[in-house]
């Protein structure tokens, strides 16, 4: 029984990393920008089929490739942004989930057109790990590593360069981050392709691990809502953490209780902590 | 105002007759709807796929000869897109009976939307064959229009159990897990009944969300249970998932059968993890049978023959989503056939009296309290083996059709 | 606040349009007006809570669900007649609103938006499990129950003019709500809560009403197209994507006005009917909707009523 | 007596916005409320209207404690107010606009009262024309007379005018001095936030000054003109902008 | 004459549909400190978004250095060594004392002093230099308006705009405040002050502009207005 824990425990931590990743893109947006990018769950998808074909078409690794996703999701995210958001950026909420939504049915319906919904797979055995009795599959802990890498970047980018600063800047005060000669708009479409591209590094290292179709996206952003809402808003560590807590539920609580109750859990989560903190369970305000 | 009423009525009556609305009276009209989008999408597309394949056969020939008339009559489809979702299903299917005039429907893919278009079937006293609809609960409701075409639910996975005391009567220890959705819960359901009545010790029965895409922590939960076989699964990327990860946890398990995945050529694409599993089947290309081993009598192409005429129309090697829908096709052309007419009653006492062996199996309907529902065809159980290096398809039960023998045990590939 | 015309014309253009399909006997214009007025009685009562209250409900869908399961459980298993049944579930739907309003409806913004996406998403989950409710599986009529209603044709057209009823009804209620001292408040509510308060407007007693009313009518569509379809799943009932198409009707015909909604909900119906059977569209019509939707929402946020009303004040009191 | 302030606090994350605040309102006065920007007069009406919950202290309106009622409760009660940041409900008409103040405040009008009502208040503050026009299409002038037009419908007893006067032209100026009397004869008792000087020295009964967040002064008046410390809050150390002037003065 | 560091020519402005400012001219000429005065609404913050771009100009013309800048960005703007100290201070709250400091040197122009900048804004601002790693929202009122100052600074403005900076301090720290103005003036820096402490600011300005309904109504050195009793009445009340 206790090898039982310790693996529920181990898997729940690196799948709570990928969680956390799939999060952070939504997250930062949000926290910036104050948008629910509703296509979060379309980009994911995205990254999950770049990443197929990248290892299909051009034989190469996913954890190769996952840079080239990340630079290609900067470029598509800032194309959406000036196409579909920079109109109405301070227009009422109704407006922004709407438009993020439209983009999310564009993406989906395109893609079910040329991808179909049949299921893929990107077939990537790299060995295994055993500890204290479970087996950690070298996929999986190279997704947790690369979760964290990609992070801990974010932190670095948002922390310690110039534009990373003036996103921030741009977050707490738009006005004011203007006047210091931030081009404000470029730094939102920029936070936003940042966003999208985090969505699509997520996807794109979760393909290794779990089969995947165009419409794979929508379980990652709604368990992104809650993973944001667990971990306070605009916070990358917060939702590297809520994805950790995420993935140590689903594992953990599973051994418990019937696997089938686990997304009725989570959601119940999700609206409790709404109603009792909504500025999330781990943020300070 | 009286200006505006009339050209919103002008507007809304112009915007109904968009879409159009002609129907040969010298064409079988066939109407159903398929999930070009949604969640349905890729098994309905290889239902269509196998469909047209029939009518592009059945066309070739001049159409379906009708005795009465004493000509053949081409074949024409008609077919909308359901989204996968039943708001529609009603409408198109009422849409394809009053305005397109078709004479025969076709069920959409799955259980759900099938039994919201059987009312409207039933209502219009229209003949539809369903296909990709496995759920026994159709056919007690009280329809008499509607025929499956599928093996029920409650037969798909008992096969896994006699396979079983046939290969190893000391495995007793059987774990059943399943995605909660109606399909693979009406499967278990009854393969739980089924497994108890023969003697087995069911040490695990529960569900996973149909979302779920990390098993471990179940694994562990199953592996505690000590099963000698694990039987269940739900659809595809569940099941792919589930299997990918009872390899990497390296479980030890005599025998693994799960529902649709298995069955799906892109299983394959799992590489190490997906030999020895095995998993019931409508219908595999290599289940061999024949007009020798026939049951009843033989009717169309053998099981190479449609396999070939598939591949060379479509690049690929059918599933048996396709098979289903071509073995639609070709049940309802029998029937007419026999029939010697197209009126609905006729054709519906054709299928009542029908027990013939296809490429696809025995068809035989069930006339009683479950009306309508499959009674002749059985599951063929597939397992993946290696075969010079490459991962195949191999049929392996029931005993008749085999390809090749079972490999048992399941961790023999560890 | 003027007295206002628009129910003089809407509603017996409305059963112009209903009593189509019974003149012609076209059972294909039944099915198209059907949809059309489940559509318009969603997005109607959606409006009470987005367009009247200001309160993005994204998850609207499942009072839908709520009402098609309560009133589906009596039918099947109490014998219960589709009135009173769909009644019962309009109630139940409104009872859990007004419940889950006391406590979600302090949210403001995007975050209510969420919060409702996950109530939809945990009732799902919920239901999914439970089995006296058919779990998974869902729940099937037997043919049988038809007859009571004098076989399967009658009960169509039965629940075809049930459902016109529940459109009225609702178009009226909508109408009324927006029409009287409540309405007032609730518009109040949305242009400025804080403001609305000073001013004296219950707005937390006032919110949760609101949110009942918008609830109670889906309760009741639930009812009736579950009942004609014969059998409920949860997928079907608790489909975040229609809760979706709900507010896209809203948007499209202009917010906050009931004719906005009625426009809205009919536009997209037609529209969408026209792209799912149209060949060259038919594949890509969900990319299409995407992108006629962000067009809207980038060039004519008022929606189509919105954009015609403010032409002149003539106009504003016909289409409110 | 109609209210009564008893040592309100309040603070906003550390920042001391009010503090120890004490004073009544007589039935029928005007008392006014100056001092420099930041000093918490608004502040004050908010806790007097019960916009948030104070940190100490108690509030009595009409002999009632209401220090914990909801502002709504408040209204009900007969409180109305203005906002210095005007709060038009834009998507409204002006009439609706003043409806809201009928049905919802103490004088609980029903719809079609209530659309008297406000024609009637509308023609009062001298908005009637625009009766009909959305309330976001005014101007600033217009919507301050829609807020005071709002808070009048509602028949209060006690009415809190925020800087009503600002921003307005001398001739606005005075005409809305005229119906700030017109409202004080109709027994409405009146406390009002207002930096032009002259313009609150001509109307109160009482001025009252509030100087980060304490009050320094309460009287007639000019005797709180005078007031020395009223007057360094508001120009400034007097001495020390002198100095300062000569030292440029020297240096130039 | 020097041409003037920024000169604005019968500017015109408003929100929607409501005009603001009716027409204003105003010059800011080099190492000087102009003032605008006015009561409340009168306009002085809407001149400020028009000078600085924030809010578009419908009519007239802003020059700055003898160029046109009436319709760039603010962003822009302020790379051209136009700087504004906004009302309310709008410093950055998550962001470290020093981090907010390095936002004021954004621009390509600013970075390249941003050494020297640095050590002359916290040597006018010793607490600060005490502080550099607290988060700035933690910092008390006056400290805030002591960094949104030094933030200015460090921008390496060709003129520097102050909105309202003794808003909501204690006087003790507005007498701080208008010290270290006099000390910038003294410097040569080139200021334009929006003020309600009149004494104050009369006492330290060149040339002030007093605004009413959205024009100018009065101007002149700081000394004739200081003497001029339509301010004291505008201000004060007879």
């Amino acid at each position: 029984m206790l090898s039982a824990w310790l693996g529920a425990v181990l898997s729940g931590i690196l799948l709570g990393l990928l969680y956390g990743l799939a999060a952070i893109g939504l997250n930062l947006i949000w926290g910036v920008m104050n948008v629910i990018n509703l296509s979060h769950g379309a980009f994911i998808a995205l990254g999950m089929f770049s990443s197929y074909f990248m290892a299909k078409y051009l034989h190469l690794s996913p954890f190769i490739g996952v840079f080239l996703v990340l630079a290609m999701g900067v470029i598509l995210g800032m194309v959406t942004y000036f196409v579909s958001l920079h109109k109405i950026i301070s227009a009422p909420e109704l407006s922004t989930l709407l438009a993020t939504y439209s983009v999310s049915l564009v993406i989906i319906g395109l893609g079910t057109f040329i991808f179909t919904t049949n299921p893929r797979a990107i077939d990537i055995a790299l060995g295994s790990v055993s500890v204290g009795g479970t087996v950690l599959p070298t996929t999986r802990i190279l997704t947790g590593i690369f979760s964290v890498i990609f992070t801990l970047w974010l932190y670095y980018f948002l922390y310690k360069t110039w534009s990373g600063k003036a996103i921030r800047a741009v977050s707490m005060n738009r006005d004011a981050a203007e006047l210091m000669g931030v081009n404000t708009t470029m730094a939102l479409a920029l936070a936003f392709g940042i966003g999208v591209a985090l969505a699509m590094t997520a996807g794109a290292l979760a393909a290794t691990i779990f089969p995947f179709t165009i419409l794979s996206g929508g379980g990652y952003e709604l368990k992104s809502f809650v993973i944001c809402v667990l971990g306070g808003l605009g916070s990358p560590l917060g939702a590297l953490l809520g994805g950790l807590i995420l993935g140590l539920i689903e594992n953990l609580v599973t051994l418990k209780i019937a696997t089938s109750y686990v997304p009725f859990l989570e959601f119940a989560i999700l609206v409790f902590i709404l109603i009792v903190k909504p500025t999330g369970l781990l943020a300070r305000r | 105002m009286r200006r505006l009423m009339s050209v919103l009525v002008g507007v809304l009556f112009l915007a109904m007759a968009i879409g159009p609305a002609w129907a040969g009276m010298d064409k079988l009209v066939i109407g159903f709807t398929m999930s070009q989008t949604g969640k349905f999408n890729s098994e309905s597309k290889e239902q269509f796929q196998g469909l047209k394949l029939w009518a592009k056969q059945v066309n070739s020939e001049g159409g379906i000869f009708v005795r009465t008339v004493g000509r053949r009559f081409p074949v024409v489809f008609k077919y909308y897109d359901d989204e996968s979702s039943k708001d529609r299903v009603q409408q198109l299917y009422t849409r394809l009976i009053s305005q397109d005039k078709a004479d025969f429907l076709i069920s959409p893919y799955s259980s759900g939307l099938t039994a919201s278009a059987a009312i409207i079937a039933e209502q219009y006293g229209k003949v539809m064959m369903a296909t990709g609809a496995a759920s026994d609960s159709i056919f007690n409701k009280g329809y008499t229009h509607v025929f499956q075409i599928y093996t029920p639910a409650s037969r798909y996975l008992t096969d896994a159990m006699d396979i079983l005391s046939k290969v190893d009567p000391k495995a007793k220890r059987i774990a059943i897990v399943y995605e909660n959705s109606k399909f693979a819960k009406s499967v278990c359901t009854s393969a739980k009944k089924y497994a108890e009545k023969k003697g087995f010790k069911v040490v695990l029965f529960e569900a996973y969300d149909p979302g779920t895409t990390d098993f471990t922590s179940f694994i562990n939960k199953i592996k505690a249970t000590h099963p000698d076989a694990i039987i269940g699964g739900g659809h595809f990327a569940d099941g792919e998932t589930f299997t990918k990860q009872l390899y990497e946890q390296k479980v030890k398990v005599k025998l693994v059968s799960l529902l649709v995945a298995p069955a799906v050529p892109e299983f394959s694409e799992l590489g190490k993890a997906a030999l020895y599993v095995t998993g019931p089947s409508q219908w595999e290309p290599l289940a061999k049978f024949s007009k020798k081993t026939a049951k009843s009598k033989w009717f169309g192409p053998s099981s190479k023959e449609f396999t070939q005429a598939y591949k060379k129309a479509y690049g690929y090697v059918p599933g048996y989503h396709a098979a289903g829908g071509y073995a639609a096709g070709l049940v309802l052309q029998k029937a007419i056939e026999e029939a010697g007419s197209i009126k609905t009653n006729d054709v519906k006492k054709a299928l009542e009296k029908m027990d013939i062996t296809t490429f696809y199996g025995r068809i035989k309907f069930d006339t009683g309290k479950y009306y309508g529902r499959q009674v002749g065809h059985s599951m063929v159980y597939l397992q993946w083996q290696e075969k010079g290096g490459k991962l195949v398809k191999e049929v392996v039960w029931p005993l008749e059709a085999k390809s090749a023998d079972l490999i048992y045990p399941f961790y023999k590939k560890y | 606040m003027g007295k206002g015309k628009t129910l003089f014309w809407l509603i017996p253009l409305l059963l112009v349009i209903v009593a189509i399909p019974g003149v012609s006997g076209s059972v294909t214009a039944r099915e198209g007006v059907f949809l059309i007025l489940m559509y318009v009685t969603l997005a109607v009562s959606l409006n009470i809570i987005l367009g009247y209250t200001g309160y993005v409900s994204f998850g609207h869908i499942v009072f839908y669900g709520i009402g098609g399961y309560v009133a589906f459980y009596l039918m099947i298993f109490h014998g219960v007649h589709l009135i009173p049944a769909m009644i019962a579930g309009g109630i139940g739907a409104a009872l859990a609103a007004f419940a889950l309003g006391e406590a979600v409806l302090r949210l403001r913004g995007a975050f209510f938006a969420i919060a409702t996406i996950g109530v939809n998403e945990a009732v799902k989950a919920l239901v999914n499990n439970l089995n006296f409710i058919g779990g998974a599986e869902g729940l099937f009529f037997n043919f049988s129950i038809y007859k009571t209603y004098g076989g399967a044709a009658r009960a169509i057209w039965f629940s075809y003019y049930t459902m016109a009823t529940v459109t009225v009804v609702t178009i009226v209620a909508a109408y009324l709500i927006k029409k009287s001292k409540f309405g007032l408040g609730l518009m109040a509510i949305r242009e400025d809560e804080d403001a609305a308060i000073i001013l004296g407007v219950n707005a937390k007693r006032y919110k949760s009403l609101a949110y009942a009313a918008s609830a109670f009518f889906p309760g009741m569509v639930g009812a009736v197209f579950f009942f004609k379809a014969g059998n409920i799943e949860p997928h079907d009932a608790f489909h975040l994507m229609k809760s979706i198409e709900m507010i896209f009707m809203v948007m499209l015909g202009g917010y906050g006005n009931v004719t906005g909604a009625v426009t809205g909900a009919l536009v997209y119906e037609r529209l969408k009917g026209f792209l799912l059977v149209n060949p060259l569209f038919k594949n890509l019509h969900m990319a299409i909707s995407g992108v006629i939707l962000l067009l809207i929402v980038l060039f004519m946020p008022q929606g189509i009523i919105g954009f015609i009303r403010d032409k002149s004040k003539k106009l504003r009191e016909l289409l409110e | 007596m109609i209210l009564q302030v008893e040592d309100v606090t309040k603070t906003f994350g550390g920042l001391v916005a009010l503090s120890d605040v004490t004073f009544q309102v007589e039935e029928g006065e005007i008392l006014g409320i100056i001092g420099p920007n930041g000093a918490g007069k608004t502040t004050l009406f908010n806790a007097i209207s019960g916009v948030f919950k104070i940190d100490k202290g108690k509030v009595t309106f009409k002999g009632k404690e209401i220090t914990r009622l909801p502002p709504n409760q408040r209204a009900r009660l007969g409180i109305a107010r203005t906002h210095q940041i005007v709060k038009p409900l834009n998507d409204l008409t002006v009439v609706e606009n003043v409806m809201v103040g009928a049905c919802f405040g103490q004088g609980n009008a029903s719809l079609a009262e209530a659309r008297d009502k406000a024609m009637e208040v509308l023609e009062f503050v001298g908005l009637q024309e625009k009766w009909e026009v959305l309330a976001g299409k005014l101007n600033v002038p217009e919507k301050k007379r829609l807020e005071m037009a709002r808070a009048l419908a509602s028949d209060p007893h006690l009415i809190l005018l925020d800087e009503v006067l600002a921003g307005l032209n001398p001739m606005e100026v005075s005409s809305m001095l005229e119906v700030i009397k017109a409202i004080r004869e109709k027994g409405i008792t009146i406390l009002m936030i207002e930096h032009l000087m002259h313009a609150i020295m001509n109307v109160s009964d009482r001025v009252m000054a509030l100087v980060y967040g304490r009050k320094v002064s309460e009287g007639p008046p000019q005797e709180v003109a005078n007031n020395p410390q009223v007057v360094e809050a508001y120009l400034g150390d007097p001495d020390l902008a002198l100095k300062l002037f000569k030292d440029k003065r020297r240096r130039g | 004459m020097d041409q003037p560091t920024l000169k604005v020519e019968n500017l015109e402005t408003g929100y929607g549909e409501v005009q603001i400012l009716w027409g204003i001219d105003l010059e800011v000429p080099p190492g000087n400190l102009t003032t605008i005065l006015g009561a409340n609404g009168a306009g002085k913050t809407t001149l400020l978004r028009a000078i600085t771009g924030i809010l578009p100009v419908w009519k007239g013309k802003v020059t700055f250095h003898g160029e046109d800048i009436t319709h760039l960005s603010p962003h822009h703007r302020a790379s051209l060594g136009l700087v504004m100290i906004p009302e309310g201070r709008m410093i950055f709250p998550e962001m470290t004392v020093l981090e907010n400091l390095e936002m004021g040197a954004f621009t390509k122009r600013a970075r390249a002093g941003l050494k020297e900048n640095m050590e002359y804004a916290l040597s006018l601002f010793p607490r600060l230099k005490e502080r550099l790693e607290q988060k700035a929202g933690t910092m008390s009122g006056g400290e805030q308006q002591m960094l949104a100052i030094a933030r200015g600074l460090m921008a390496d403005p060709r003129v520097l705009i102050f909105d309202e900076p003794s808003l909501g301090l204690a006087p003790k720290l507005v007498i701080e405040v208008f010290e270290t103005i006099q000390k910038l003036k003294e410097e040569g820096v080139t200021m334009l002050l929006v003020e309600q402490n009149v004494h104050l600011s009369l006492a330290l300005t060149d040339y002030a502009y007093v605004l009413a309904e959205g024009k100018v109504v009065m101007e002149g050195t700081g000394e004739e207005l200081e003497e001029s009793e339509e301010v004291k009445k505008a201000y004060l009340g007879a």
